[in-house]
This record gives C-alpha cells, sequence and structure tokens, in this order.
C-alpha cells in the first residue's frame, strides 16, 4: 500500500517539476524545479530498490550537474537589470512532436508489458557464483561492477577525464 | 654641506633669479621667482652635491596685504642630512605654479590639496581635482577673505545635490 | 536575424581575449575594515583590481583655518582630535613649534617627561595597530590581547593627566603636571610586564604561519618609490630606509638617549608590521632610560596643588606674542614624520598653521601600489598604512 | 492496486516527452541543455524499472549499472555543453540559440 | 530501549496504540523519530553556541556571556527568540521564490545527515536507519547544501552576496574531492558503507581505531588530518570562512537575509558542525567504542562515549576557530586542488594496496559480525513502505 502512495507522489513531483523546467519564465526557477525532479527520480530509484543508484544520482546530478547548471545562469546573467524573460517558440510543432513520442512509447510500452510480463529473461550470469553471501545492494553493484563490467567502468573513467580536459580548455580564460 | 656652502653654491648658478637668501630656523631659506622655480627645483633635486631627494612637507600661506600667495617647500637630503626652504610668491589673482609632482611623488596630494583648500593651481599637475571638499564646492576656504555663509551654504549645496551635479 | 558585420564587427575576427567587463566598486566610506571614513573607488576585473582612488574629506574639520582662530596656548587643545590614536604627539608637536618661535627653553625635566610619555603613547598607537590589523586579515583574538595591554597604559596617563584619548598634556614652555609619586615605578612595572607580552603577540600574529601567507610579498614598496612618495615612519623603514627623525634631526633630549633604528628591506606588509611590533620594544628601552633619568631629577615640589609645578614649566606669559617669523617642525609620531609649519605675525593667534600628517603622505603610495592585487589584498595593504583617519583629513 | 511496470513506462514517457517539447520550444541554451536532462531522466527511470520488474533474480543488475553509466555520461556531457555555453555568452554576450549560428567569428 | 520503541511509547501516551503493521503507522512513527531527531538537533544547536561563545571568550581573554541566566546559559536562547522576533525583511529586487526557498535548501542537508548517524550501538536501536549505503547517503546529502548557498547568493540580487554565493560554493565543492576520497579510506578498512560495520571493523583498542591505527600508518592518519582540513571548509569553518569574511564582502551570501531566515543559516552551520564531528568519530575515532576494552560501552554507555568524542572534536573546531585567521579564496582553492586532493589519492592507493594484500576485510567483516545486523524492530515484523526490497532479502 505504501509503495502506490510513494509512487504517485513522486510521479506528480517529476511531471509538475518537468513541465516547470519547460515552461518556466525564470531560468532559475527552472533550475530549482529541475533540482526537484531529480530528487524525485532518486527517489523512484529507491522505491526500486536500487538504493546506491539513487544516492549516486542524488552525488552526481544533483551535487555537480545542477550546481554547474546554476553557475552557468549567474554567469550568463546579468545580476540586477531586466529579469530573464524566457519565450518559447513554435510551441506547436513541439506539442505535436511531444503527443506523438508520448503516443509512441505509451502504446509500445503497455503491449510490451502485457506481453513480456510472462517471460522473464533466464540468462545465468557466471558472476552469480561470486555473489552468495552478498545481502545488500551496494555489495552486489560493487562486485558486478568490477567483474562484469570493468571495461565500460575502465572506459568511464578514460571518458571522464576526456570531458574534464575539453571543458577546461574551452572556458579558460586567456591568461 | 652646511649652509654657508650651499648659499655659496646656489648664489654661483642662480645669482638673478634668487629674489633673497637668508639663514632661517629651518637652515637655509631661499625664495625665488616663480619663472625659474622648475629649473631651479629639478637642479636642488638632480644635483649629485646637494641632491635634495625628499619633500618632506608643502605648505601655502595666504599674505593678503601684499595681495600674494606664498609657497614653501621643505626639502631635505636623505644622503648628505642637510635642509633647505624653498619659497616662491605667486599673485593672489591667479595663483600659478609648474607642479613638481614628477620631480617629487608625494607634490602630488600636496598640490591638489593646496589648489582645494588655497587655490593655487598647478600647471602640469596629472590630476588636479579638489581632494577633500566634495567636487562642486566654490570658494578655497584657507584663503584669510573667505566668508562661510552658513545658510547660503546649505540651501545651494542641497540644491546642488537635488540637481545632480554632485553624486 | 542578426545581419552579419554587425554581429561580426562587434566581436573582431581573430585571436580575441575573453572580455570580462571591469566592474566599478566602492569600498567605504561605511566598509568594517577601512579605519574611520575612508572611501577607495576601486576599478576590478574579477578579484583583481585595475584601479584605486581614496576619496577623502569625509572626517575633514578643517583644523588649520581653527588654528588660525585661536590663541596659542588655546590651540593646543585642538591638537588632540588630529590623530586621535597618538594625541600626545600632537600635543608635542605644536609646543614645540611654538617654543621654537618663541625661542623658549624647556625645563630638563619636562623634555624627559616628554619623551617617556611619547613613546607610551608610540606602544600604545602600534598596539592599536597590530589588533586592527589581525581584524582586517580575519584575525579575531589578537585584537583582544593588544587592547587589553594598552588599557594599562591608559591608566597610566590618566593618572598623569585625567585623560585616555585628547589628553593635552603638553603646555607651551613644558608640561601641565609633574610625574606623581609612585607613578615611575608603575611605569617600569609595566615595562616588565609588556616584554613577554609582545613575544606572546609575535607568535600570536606577526609569525603565524596563515598570516605570513597573506602579508608576504603584498604591497611591495621599493626604495624608490618610497622616498619620492615621501613616505615616513615604519612605511619607509619597512623598506629598508633607516630615516627616524629621532636620529636624523635629534629633538629635544633624544640626543642622549641611545636605541636602534629598526628596519626590514622586505619592503612589504609583513616587514612594515614587523618593524612596528620590533619599534614598540625599542620604546620600552627608551622608557627604562627616561626613567632613570627622571629618578635622579628633583622630587614635584607640590607647593601648589592645582598650578604645574616649578620644575616642569618655564616661565611664559598667558598670551605669548612670538615675533613675526615662520617655522617648520617634526616629530616621529608612529605613524611617521608628524610636522607643523607655523607662521607667526607678531599677534596672539598664528598666521598660518600647516599639518603635515604622516598617514595623509602614507596613503597617498596606494593609488600607485594597489593596482595587481586582489581585492582581499588591498583590506590588508589600507590596514597596514596604519592611517588615522582624523590626521588624513585633517 | 499493484503498480506494474506499465506505470514506469507511461511515466518515462511522459518524463521523455516533456523533454522534447522542451527541447523543441525553448531558445536558450541553458534551458535547452536542462530539457536534455530531463530526457536522459526518463531513460533512467526506463531501464531500472524494467531491471526491477523483468528480472526475478534481483542480484543480476544490469538495468542498475547501466543507468548508472548514463549518469556519468550525463555529468560528462553537462560539463562539456555549459562549458560552451560560457564561452559563448563570453565572446557574445548572450546565448539565443538561433543568434548562434556562425560557424566561425 | 530502542529509538523506535521510545517513538512508540510516545504515539501509546498521545492516545492511539497502531498495530505495527499498517504504512500510515509505520509513517507516522518515522514522523516522530524526525521529531526526536529535530529536537536533539535544536538542543544540541543551543548548547554548542553558548560553549563557543564562552570558549572564545575565554581564548580572547574575555568572559563571554554572562548576564541571561546563570553565568550566560540561556544566551542562545535569548539571540533564537531575538531573532525570531526581527522583522523579516526581502530586498525589493530579490527573486521572491528563491529567496525564501534558499534558508530551506541550506537547513535540509543538515538535518537530513542525523538519519544515517549512529548515536550509540546499533544494537541498543540508537539510530533512527542504518541504511547500508551510509556513507554515500552523507556524501549525497551533503553536496546537496551547495544549490541552497548558490541560491542564496542570487536570489538575494545584490553585487557582494552573489560574490560570496559563487565563492562559498566553489569552495565547498572544490573541498568536496578530496573529502570523497577520504570518506573512501574507512570504506575500504571496514568493507562496507553501512557507519556500523565501519565502527565495528574498527578495533577495541583507541590504538586500533581508524585515525591511530598502526598497520596503515602513514595513510589513515593523514586521511583523518585531511577529513578535517576539509571538513572545516565544508562546514565555511575559520580559517575557510571566507563567504562570511567582513573585511572583503561583507557577510557573503547571509547578507540580506534577516531574523528567522537568518537564525535558519546559522542554525544549519552549527548543525553540520556537529554532524561533521559525529561523522568523523563514526569513521576515524571509533564511534561509540570505548577506549579500552574493559571499559563499559553497551547500551547507554556507547551514547555517553559517542558524545564525549564528539564534544571533543567540537572543541577542537571552536579552538581553532579562535586562534587561526582567515585564507584568501585562491590559497583557498590552491590548498583544496594541489594539497589536499594529491593526499586524498595517496591514502586511497595505499590502503586499497596494503588492503588487497591483506586477507580481504569482507571475511573479517563476517566472522566478527556473527548476526546479521537486524534493523529495528518495527520495520522487521511488518510491512513497511519498503516491502518489496526486504521480501528479495534486502535489509
Amino acid at each position: 500500500m505504501g509503495e502506490v502512495i510513494a509512487f504517485y507522489i513522486l510521479a506528480l513531483i517529476i511531471v509538475l517539476g518537468a513541465l516547470a523546467v519547460v515552461t518556466g519564465r525564470n531560468l532559475f526557477h527552472c533550475g530549482l524545479s529541475l533540482a526537484a525532479v531529480l530528487l524525485a527520480v532518486a527517489g523512484l530509484f529507491i522505491l526500486n530498490g536500487a538504493e546506491f543508484l539513487a544516492w549516486v544520482q542524488v552525488l552526481i546530478y544533483v551535487g555537480a550537474v545542477l550546481v554547474i547548471i546554476l553557475y552557468a545562469i549567474m554567469l550568463s546573467e546579468n545580476i540586477t537589470g531586466e529579469r530573464i524573460l524566457l519565450i518559447s517558440q513554435n510551441r506547436g510543432v513541439g506539442f505535436a512532436a511531444a503527443t506523438l513520442v508520448f503516443a509512441l512509447i505509451a502504446f509500445l510500452g503497455i503491449s510490451l508489458s502485457g506481453l513480456l510480463a510472462g517471460h522473464t529473461s533466464s540468462v545465468k550470469d557466471p558472476v552469480l557464483a561470486l555473489l552468495e553471501g552478498a545481502d545488500s545492494n551496494v555489495i552486489v553493484f560493487g562486485t558486478l561492477l568490477l567483474t562484469r563490467y570493468i571495461l565500460p567502468f575502465e572506459f568511464a573513467s578514460v571518458f571522464l577525464v576526456i570531458a574534464l580536459i575539453g571543458a577546461l580548455v574551452i572556458a579558460r580564460t586567456a591568461e | 654641506m652646511n649652509d654657508q656652502e650651499l648659499e655659496q653654491k646656489i648664489k654661483e648658478n642662480w645669482g638673478d633669479g634668487i629674489v633673497s637668501l637668508r639663514p632661517s630656523l629651518n637652515g637655509l631659506e631661499v625664495r625665488v621667482t616663480p619663472n625659474i622655480f622648475k629649473e631651479f627645483a629639478r637642479w636642488l633635486a638632480a644635483d649629485q652635491e646637494m641632491e635634495f631627494n625628499y619633500l618632506r612637507c608643502l605648505s601655502t600661506v595666504d599674505w593678503v596685504q601684499e595681495q600674494e600667495i606664498e609657497v614653501v617647500y621643505h626639502l631635505f637630503s636623505l644622503r648628505h642630512r642637510h635642509h633647505l626652504v624653498l619659497k616662491v610668491r605667486v599673485p593672489r589673482k591667479e595663483p600659478q605654479l609648474p607642479t613638481v609632482s614628477d620631480i617629487w611623488a608625494t607634490a602630488n596630494w600636496h598640490e591638489r590639496e593646496a589648489y582645494d583648500l588655497m587655490g593655487v593651481f598647478f600647471v602640469g599637475h596629472p590630476d588636479l581635482r579638489r581632494l577633500f571638499l566634495p567636487p562642486g564646492f566654490e570658494g578655497h576656504p584657507l584663503r584669510k577673505d573667505y566668508i562661510h555663509d552658513i545658510e547660503r551654504f546649505d540651501d545651494e549645496f542641497a540644491e546642488k545635490i537635488r540637481r545632480g551635479e554632485i553624486q | 536575424m542578426m545581419d552579419r558585420e554587425k554581429l561580426v564587427g562587434s566581436v573582431g575576427v581573430g585571436e580575441q581575449t575573453i572580455r570580462t567587463e571591469t566592474m566599478e566598486v566602492s569600498m567605504g566610506p561605511q566598509h568594517p575594515s577601512t579605519h574611520g571614513v575612508l572611501r577607495v573607488v576601486l576599478k576590478v576585473d574579477g578579484e583583481w583590481i585595475v584601479e584605486a582612488d581614496p576619496d577623502l574629506g569625509y572626517l575633514h574639520r578643517s583644523f588649520e583655518k581653527l588654528g588660525e582662530l585661536r590663541t596659542y596656548p588655546q590651540g593646543i587643545f585642538l591638537t588632540d582630535r588630529w590623530d586621535y590614536v597618538s594625541a600626545m604627539n600632537n600635543n608635542w608637536v605644536y609646543c614645540l613649534a611654538v617654543e621654537k618661535l618663541l625661542g623658549l627653553q624647556v625645563p630638563e625635566k619636562a623634555e624627559w617627561i616628554r619623551v617617556l610619555i611619547s613613546e607610551m603613547q608610540r606602544i600604545a598607537s602600534h598596539l592599536v595597530f597590530m589588533g586592527t590589523y589581525g581584524l582586517d586579515v580575519g584575525a579575531l583574538t589578537p585584537f583582544f590581547y593588544c587592547f587589553r595591554e594598552r588599557e594599562k597604559i591608559l591608566d597610566l596617563f590618566e593618572e598623569i593627566c585625567g585623560a585616555r584619548l585628547t589628553y593635552n598634556f603638553y603646555r607651551i614652555g613644558g608640561v601641565s603636571r609633574d610625574v606623581p609619586r609612585g607613578w615611575l615605578d608603575k611605569v617600569e612595572a609595566l615595562c616588565d610586564y609588556l616584554i613577554p607580552r609582545l613575544d606572546e603577540l609575535d607568535d600570536l600574529l606577526t609569525n603565524n604561519k596563515v598570516f605570513l601567507a597573506r602579508t608576504v610579498g603584498i604591497g611591495v614598496i621599493p626604495p624608490e618609490m618610497a622616498i619620492s612618495y615621501g613616505l615616513s615612519g615604519p612605511m619607509i623603514r619597512g623598506s629598508g630606509i633607516p630615516y627616524d627623525l629621532r636620529k636624523v634631526a635629534p629633538y629635544s633630549v633624544y640626543d642622549q638617549i641611545e636605541f636602534d633604528v629598526v628596519t626590514h628591506d622586505g619592503g612589504d606588509c609583513w616587514s612594515r608590521t614587523w618593524v612596528r611590533s620590533q619599534e614598540m620594544r625599542q620604546s620600552i628601552r627608551i622608557v627604562r632610560q627616561c626613567i632613570e633619568k627622571l629618578r635622579q631629577m628633583p622630587e614635584p615640589t607640590f607647593d601648589d596643588p592645582y598650578g604645574p609645578s616649578t620644575h616642569v614649566m618655564a616661565k611664559v606669559p598667558p598670551k605669548p606674542k612670538p615675533k613675526p617669523n615662520d617655522v617648520y617642525v617634526a616629530i616621529e609620531s608612529p605613524r611617521g614624520e608628524l610636522g607643523v609649519y607655523m607662521v607667526s605675525d607678531g599677534s596672539e593667534k598664528p598666521y598660518r598653521m600647516k599639518i603635515r600628517g604622516p598617514a595623509f603622505v602614507n596613503l597617498s603610495v596606494l593609488p600607485a601600489i594597489a593596482p595587481g592585487h586582489k581585492v582581499a589584498d588591498l583590506v590588508a595593504i589600507v590596514g597596514n598604512v596604519d592611517i588615522v583617519m582624523g590626521e588624513v583629513d585633517r | 492496486m499493484e503498480i506494474g511496470l506499465s506505470h514506469y513506462l507511461i511515466l518515462s514517457g511522459l518524463l521523455f516527452a516533456i523533454g522534447i517539447y522542451g527541447i523543441l520550444t525553448r531558445r536558450n541554451a541553458i534551458a535547452l541543455l536542462m530539457c536534455v536532462e530531463l530526457m536522459l531522466n526518463a531513460v533512467n527511470i526506463n531501464l531500472v524499472a524494467i531491471n526491477r520488474f523483468l528480472q526475478p533474480d534481483w542480484r543480476i543488475m544490469t538495468g542498475q549499472i547501466f543507468a548508472a553509466f548514463v549518469i556519468v555520461l550525463a555529468a560528462a556531457e553537462a560539463c562539456v555543453g555549459f562549458a560552451l555555453v560560457i564561452a559563448i555568452y563570453r565572446n557574445l554576450n548572450r546565448i539565443n540559440v538561433d543568434e548562434i549560428n556562425l560557424l566561425k567569428w | 530501549m530502542t529509538l523506535t520503541e521510545i517513538s512508540r511509547a510516545i504515539a501509546r501516551f498521545l492516545g492511539f496504540d497502531p498495530p505495527t503493521d499498517q504504512a500510515a503507522a509505520q509513517v507516522i512513527l518515522a514522523l516522530i523519530d524526525a521529531l526526536l531527531i529535530f529536537g536533539f538537533l535544536m538542543l544540541g544547536v543551543l548548547v554548542l553556541i553558548y560553549v563557543f561563545r564562552k570558549i572564545v571568550g575565554f581564548i580572547q581573554a574575555r568572559l563571554g556571556p554572562r548576564y541571561t541566566g546563570p553565568r550566560g546559559i540561556l544566551q542562545t536562547l535569548a539571540d533564537a527568540l531575538k531573532l525570531l522576533r526581527k522583522e523579516d525583511i526581502i530586498p525589493r529586487a530579490a527573486d521572491r521564490i528563491a529567496f525564501n526557498l534558499a534558508p530551506l535548501m541550506v537547513f535540509l542537508p543538515a538535518y537530513l545527515v542525523y538519519i544515517v548517524i549512529p548515536f550509540g550501538d546499533p544494537e541498543t536501536g540508537l539510530v533512527v536507519r542504518d541504511l547500508n549505503v551510509g556513507v554515500l547517503y552523507l556524501l549525497s546529502i551533503s553536496s546537496v547544501t551547495v544549490i541552497g548557498i548558490v541560491t542564496a547568493g542570487w536570489a538575494s540580487a545584490n553585487k557582494w552576496s552573489l560574490l560570496g554565493g559563487m565563492r562559498s560554493g566553489a569552495q565547498l565543492i572544490s573541498y568536496e574531492v578530496p573529502m570523497t576520497l577520504v570518506f573512501a579510506v574507512p570504506v575500504l578498512l571496514a568493507g562496507s558503507l553501512r557507519l556500523s560495520d565501519i565502527v565495528r571493523a574498527q578495533g577495541e583498542f583507541f590504538w586500533q581505531w581508524n585515525a591511530f591505527r598502526l598497520d596503515f600508518f602513514p595513510f589513515t592518519l593523514l586521511a583523518f588530518i585531511t577529513f578535517l582540513i576539509c571538513a572545516l571548509a565544508e562546514t565555511n569553518q575559520t580559517p575557510f570562512d571566507l563567504p562570511e569574511a567582513e573585511s572583503e564582502l561583507v557577510a557573503g551570501f547571509h547578507v540580506e537575509y534577516s531574523g528567522f531566515k537568518f537564525a535558519i543559516f546559522f542554525l544549519a552551520e552549527f548543525g553540520n558542525t556537529i554532524a561533521i564531528s559525529a561523522i568523523a568519530t563514526h569513521l576515524f575515532l571509533g564511534g561509540w567504542k570505548a577506549p579500552f576494552p574493559f571499559l563499559p560501552d553497551s547500551g547507554f554507555w556507547s551514547l555517553g562515549w559517542f558524545f564525549f568524542k564528539v564534544s571533543l572534536l567540537v572543541l577542537l573546531i571552536i579552538w581553532i576557530r579562535g586562534t587561526l585567521l582567515r585564507v584568501r579564496i585562491d590559497q583557498v582553492m590552491e590548498l583544496g586542488w594541489k594539497v589536499l586532493l594529491p593526499i586524498g589519492l595517496i591514502c586511497v592507493t595505499g590502503v586499497g594496496l596494503l588492503v588487497s594484500i591483506r586477507p580481504s576485510p569482507t571475511e573479517q567483516a563476517k566472522q566478527k559480525v556473527a548476526v546479521v545486523s537486524e534493523c529495528p524492530v518495527s520495520l522487521q515484523k511488518d510491512d513497511g513502505p519498503f516491502r518489496w526490497c526486504r521480501t528479495h532479502g534486502r535489509t
């Protein structure tokens, strides 16, 4: 019972927050509503048992990405003077595309979920042997990350370093 | 160098321009005419023997009876440890004097203060504007004939601020 | 759609640095770190200072005009308000100027008392500097220690002249009261008390690692600039030039006192702070010599309990009228060369009295050394000049 | 009334649609990048939901690990994207997407 | 007498005896837990502010508050009431919503951090929810304060507070990186993110605690010191209190706030100080363990030891705050990136290598923990909101 209530509350926050981000007039308020959406998504992860992922999401998204967004807003809007007025253009096209995509996904979702409900993937994973005693999501996540998905893990670290250097080169002021 | 040698040296080089040379409470006192004043000051600072590289104080005195403003420079040489008082008199109507802020940088603010309070205009000063009093202020308070009319001053000043002439 | 020239023209093709507009910021006059009411108009590019222009006059009471409207003895009461952190030295320079105009000989005991009081005032003033400079740089604790020591000095001043800030203890021709009995022992006790306290203060502030990080290499003044800008006191001695009026042009009885002039050739904020803290120790040395001298002098004869005792006051007419003459007299105040140029015209009032304030001249170097530093450093530099607005604005 | 997979799919679909609407209508570069973040989050919800409902053995969490890598990617993308935005702003003093259409200025 | 039993007793006292299985009861019990923690936080901050003033006064050769109540005890209460009564000014040009939201965003993380921190031995239930992602939770929650501070700076629409907000935001972010690395060291030693496991992994004798361990000697001590420095920077304490640098930016991001909102900022700052010292005790100073095995540290004794260590650390912070002076912003950044980050990396790699050579801590952790650390009674038996994850064998 609790889970249903929690899901609907979080879903409501996500949808309202997303709408606020998309249609907000004050850029800073869009940033804050994005923060609400991200936290609500983290809540959903907890509901689905992915605790580690939830707190990683909070740490990286809310703690870092959103701060970059806020700094970008502050650096690009002059402090006093006119407020940040955002006027969206060609709403019609946007609205049409959005409903089209939503219809597509919803249709797929409903039909597929019915179809797939019966068939659960039975792939056996050799790593399972390693995870005998594990009792918490974190330990399993950690072992899997370093055994089964070691390659993407290493690639991710290299990828992040490249992004870091790229950002520095672009944004540095010519000393 | 003691005062006599100084007096001797000045007499040789600057016979005509010197108005008077007399010992005073602060050592030798030299009075010069405004037109040779700049070269004389530069010579005092540049000459190796005397090397007056330290301007201790720049003061202005308003002699109302003689209708003249006297600018007094107290100089000192850090190496030779001797003093000199340099005086120049300029007419009171429009007191003009070449600046010495290029020789002694301390003169920059001293001259601005003299201009602000006494009205002496220093030609060639890099940034001659009032130092203490607000920019829109009229008159130079330290002059003997300066009358400070409290009422007129306050209303006028308030008016100016309202018109935005003074921030 | 923007037309191309306007867009391209405005940006300038080819290598263009990223434009950050300079922001004009006014620091003061109500800024907590400017001592008194100094306003500095700053042009700031991000964190860096491009231009600093002090805007003075907020505390301008035109003492020079007032000086012309007061008789000589009345003028002494004005002098306390110039540099209100070391009021004794203001009194002294004014009285010295009038005595020189009158050609007056001050009794020897008065001279020694004057030197003793002035050196104690120097210690008190430097303590104020160390305390407030610590606040500027962010250290809250030294402030309390410095003011606790200064209180002890002020108590001694209160005993001898009844006041703690505006003393007007000096008179033309001597000092207003002789030294009360037992006062010299208290001063000696104070000297013994102060030495360990000054070492403690050094550990707390001057040699503090973080303080070094905040002040070494900040606000560097080369010797030639110091001379050209006519700096004096710890500002010029901090750049390595031993210019101290007590040695260069000894006045009063300073020629009979041996002490050494403290200099440091670092030229930055830290060396000036170090010079001031070492000077305090030299002043204690001088005070001890004065105490020995004063102990040999005749005891005060309190024949007239209210009038000045004969040992410390020369014969002076109530309204002295010096002959027309002009004189420039300067003494070594804690901030530097405090001078008075006085012109007399034979009447009982000075014709003209020009005050040469050391802090005023020392502050004039700020526009030259501030650019290139950061805003946080500017606070350290202005604090280091040890300005007192009463004397800067006159 | 149980929460099934379809609930999650509809929710992430809706979020994704809002993201697309945002990208198409927003003219400010920063708001645009924010909408990209929205879409990435929609993907994450999907991944985690499918992994939970269609994988009985909770210890096989491929969906969650995939979502983790999506978050890493999003962080890197945001970091570079906003560096670009700030650099553009510094030179052109405006970050209106329609006006930044010159390849070299 | 676990925390949840206390809250159930309060619930019974309030006149309704909730059958423990309904989710509604669960929520109410959680609510009572929250109030208990909030009460502790308020009390702790009140005591801390009073002690802070008294000690800094003592350091600065003065007396500190003396008139409000005996020896000035009620001083903080008086301050709180004063702040509550003060007029709550909102600048006209301020962005109203963000302006009001910012204090909340700064206070919430300081408050939520206490969910995971065990106040004593979890067996006696002195913890709200002993999450098995404990340390990660602490990190992510503390990274949310940056947003609050930046919003406060931006929303008050004044040049100086914006500069202050951006400066302290930059400082917090650049100190989060070394902090994360240093958090990893105790986790590596304990083999789990759960705070209670980390404490249990530390030995009985005080020289076996993480800070003074001799087997990993240079790294763990280095990690402890780096953690303290980062903690000072994270909570904007001296010598890193740039944002409120009175002499430069005139009180940084909260210059426009007054009255109750300013009190919240103040509360958050001191709440963070207590939280940071609590985390430091758990990760490095053996949580609720007594320095010697023969000293009693089960039940309420563990509470005693825990508070003793926290107060020691808080006193250390206050002492530093009383003596050191402020560092310039670029020196703060330099220290953060060029000194603490490498040290953090060295610590993690060092401990990582040593751990991989020695028998892996997970086995050690297993032998030691005979019974699976059960979470509070209420969650165990009945159906809570997290029914799904429990039926899948996850606690």
